[in-house]
């Protein structure tokens, strides 16, 4: 793999721009042959017909959409942040709200589908917040106020079915199986992964 | 527990995931290819670890049974053409099902290797959403109503997962309730024949498990079985000198 | 700017999986044009010396780094650690690439063993998830972007022997006789609950 590949590829992961003197530490090489390879990528990238450009910016440079995207761009990051939940989102909130404060791998065993992602995203929405109260070292996730009052409801309890949903037997279990096998998902009953 | 039938077992299996598993190695030791001839050859050998194995959990003995029963079946045909059994003979036969399952694992040890390799892909990181300003951003069409419906569904699919263990357990219990059975039955009545012994299976699966049960009992010289003519139906009947207790029930417990 | 290039700002922007449908939706365009534009992507560039290529898993499609990026990438991210695979995972994962969608009963017949937790592990690591497709109306189940970005693979296809496995004539037997006797189902081997 060549160097424009490599410095292409570390900008767009890492999602941030980067000195050069950074990046030839990451791919062992000279700066002066970093410097080479961000100016052919400049006339490579961005001659092209593509959807993302390298900027340069003093000593740094980052890969960012093309200003011709900028409309299409926006539309979809207001998309996903205000737009209709899917369905494993709004299923996550459904959980976090009749059974929270969770932490992630609680909320993963209820839904028994990793949630990382999902959680995330709720809580750019300002749907979901993390509370101060740690569980087994990690952070507990519950609804936010915001969302309640958007429901119309004052507090959690006036959710429809509160006690009932929430007290859930099947929940209570699967929650226990978590707590006696705390190292790893491996020690599940039957069978490990 | 000693059979003295069974000690024909010249391989050791260290351990294995699976009847498939299991029947794959057995064949594999004695360096066959996967066929009827071969599958009947090992048998004897898988129906001695499925009975001696301590790493067979319950939840899994179920499975280990019909493939079990399926090759005593394949076995039995073998010697006498005339059991063909239209109910055992429905399914996936088991010469294609473990071909196809020795490919499979053959391929995923190619996938293992790629997985240690560590010649990975990334994602890119999500830093372009974070830089949005979003205070709060209502999900349209979420409601009261529709939450506690989704939490009634997301409990619904979580029972069979807290329920699991204990239903496979209750279900091995059941096929061993089955051959405990099975074993009064032809002890109490003097003679009965296959047809009759088969006919009262419920299911498919309750089939199996009558003639596994069978085939074992007359290994163990607990019965003794007399076809009068090819095509006619198998009398059976108590051996004589059977011993009173009850080893097969015992081996699956 | 072209389709392809706003597919790829989206992407990009996005940094997260899209449906072919969603992607028509946000550019306004007919789906069979978005598949053309995804064709062409595929083949520019994922045959060029890039950094990043395009990844494709069932209708949706990624942006991912090379895999020979590998190294000098993992300096710069946090990805979480996998670990190994057990014997009943790589089996499983095997399978469903290879072969999937499948229903649990599918993959059972498959394995011979029941498979409800290797399923729930499975998902809970994030490397099988439910398709939204339904067959006997059981749910399906198939491997994940993080399943093939682990692999460094840009689609299933590029796994060893695909042809010849997915289109084995003998798995298509098994299965077609699994569904061809829809009633006998409840009394396959490794239905338990």
């Amino acid at each position: 793999m060549n160097l424009e590949a490599k410095i292409e590829a570390i900008l767009f992961a890492a999602a941030k721009p980067f000195s050069v003197r950074r990046l030839a530490e990451l791919t062992d090489e000279a700066p002066k042959d970093i410097e080479a390879a961000i100016t052919a990528m400049l006339e490579s990238l961005n001659d092209a017909e593509s959807g993302v450009m390298l900027q340069r910016n003093g000593s740094e440079v980052e890969l960012v959409t093309r200003p011709e995207a900028a409309e299409v761009v926006a539309q979809v990051v207001k998309a996903e942040a205000q737009g209709e939940l899917s369905r494993p989102s709004l299923e996550a909130l459904t959980i976090l709200a009749y059974r929270g404060p969770l932490t992630r791998p609680e909320l993963e065993q209820v839904r028994g589908v990793q949630s990382s992602m999902i959680l995330r995203n709720l809580q750019l929405r300002g749907l979901v917040e993390e509370r101060e109260d740690v569980r087994l070292g990690q952070p507990t996730y519950a609804v936010t106020f915001a969302f309640l009052n958007h429901l119309g409801v004052a507090s959690i309890e006036e959710l429809p079915e509160y006690e009932s949903l929430r007290g859930s037997a099947a929940v209570s279990d699967v929650l226990a199986q978590l707590e006696s096998s705390v190292d790893s998902i491996e020690e599940l009953p039957t069978q490990s992964v | 527990m000693s059979y003295p039938t069974l000690m024909a077992v010249t391989f050791q299996v260290d351990s294995f995931e699976g009847p498939l598993d299991l029947l794959l190695q057995l064949v594999e030791q004695e360096e066959l290819d996967v066929s009827s001839v071969s599958l009947a050859k090992v048998a004897e050998q898988f129906l001695h670890y499925v009975q001696s194995s301590k790493t067979i959990v319950p939840e899994e003995l179920a499975d280990f049974l019909v493939i079990a029963a399926k090759l005593m079946y394949l076995k039995s045909k073998l010697l006498i053409p005339s059991l063909i059994d239209e109910e055992l003979e429905e399914g996936p036969d088991l010469e294609t099902q473990l071909r196809e399952y020795q490919r499979f694992v053959a391929a995923s040890r190619e996938i293992d290797t790629m997985w240690k390799a560590g010649n990975r892909s990334f994602v890119r990181e999500q830093r372009a959403m974070k830089r949005t300003e979003v205070a709060f951003a209502p999900p349209p069409g979420v409601t009261l109503e529709s939450l506690a419906a989704l939490m009634h569904r997301v409990i619904a699919r979580i029972e069979p997962i807290v329920r699991l263990p204990k239903a496979s357990i209750e279900r091995a219990v059941s096929i061993q309730d089955k051959i405990r059975d099975l074993f009064t039955r032809i002890r109490s009545h003097a003679t009965t024949s296959f047809h009759t012994f088969v006919k009262d299976a419920g299911s498919r699966t309750e089939a199996i498990i009558s003639f596994l049960a069978l085939l074992e009992l007359v290994k163990q010289r607990f019965v003794v079985v007399d076809q009068k003519a090819l095509f006619h139906d198998i009398d059976i009947s108590s051996s004589p000198d059977a011993p009173q207790h009850d080893p097969l029930a015992e081996s699956f417990a």
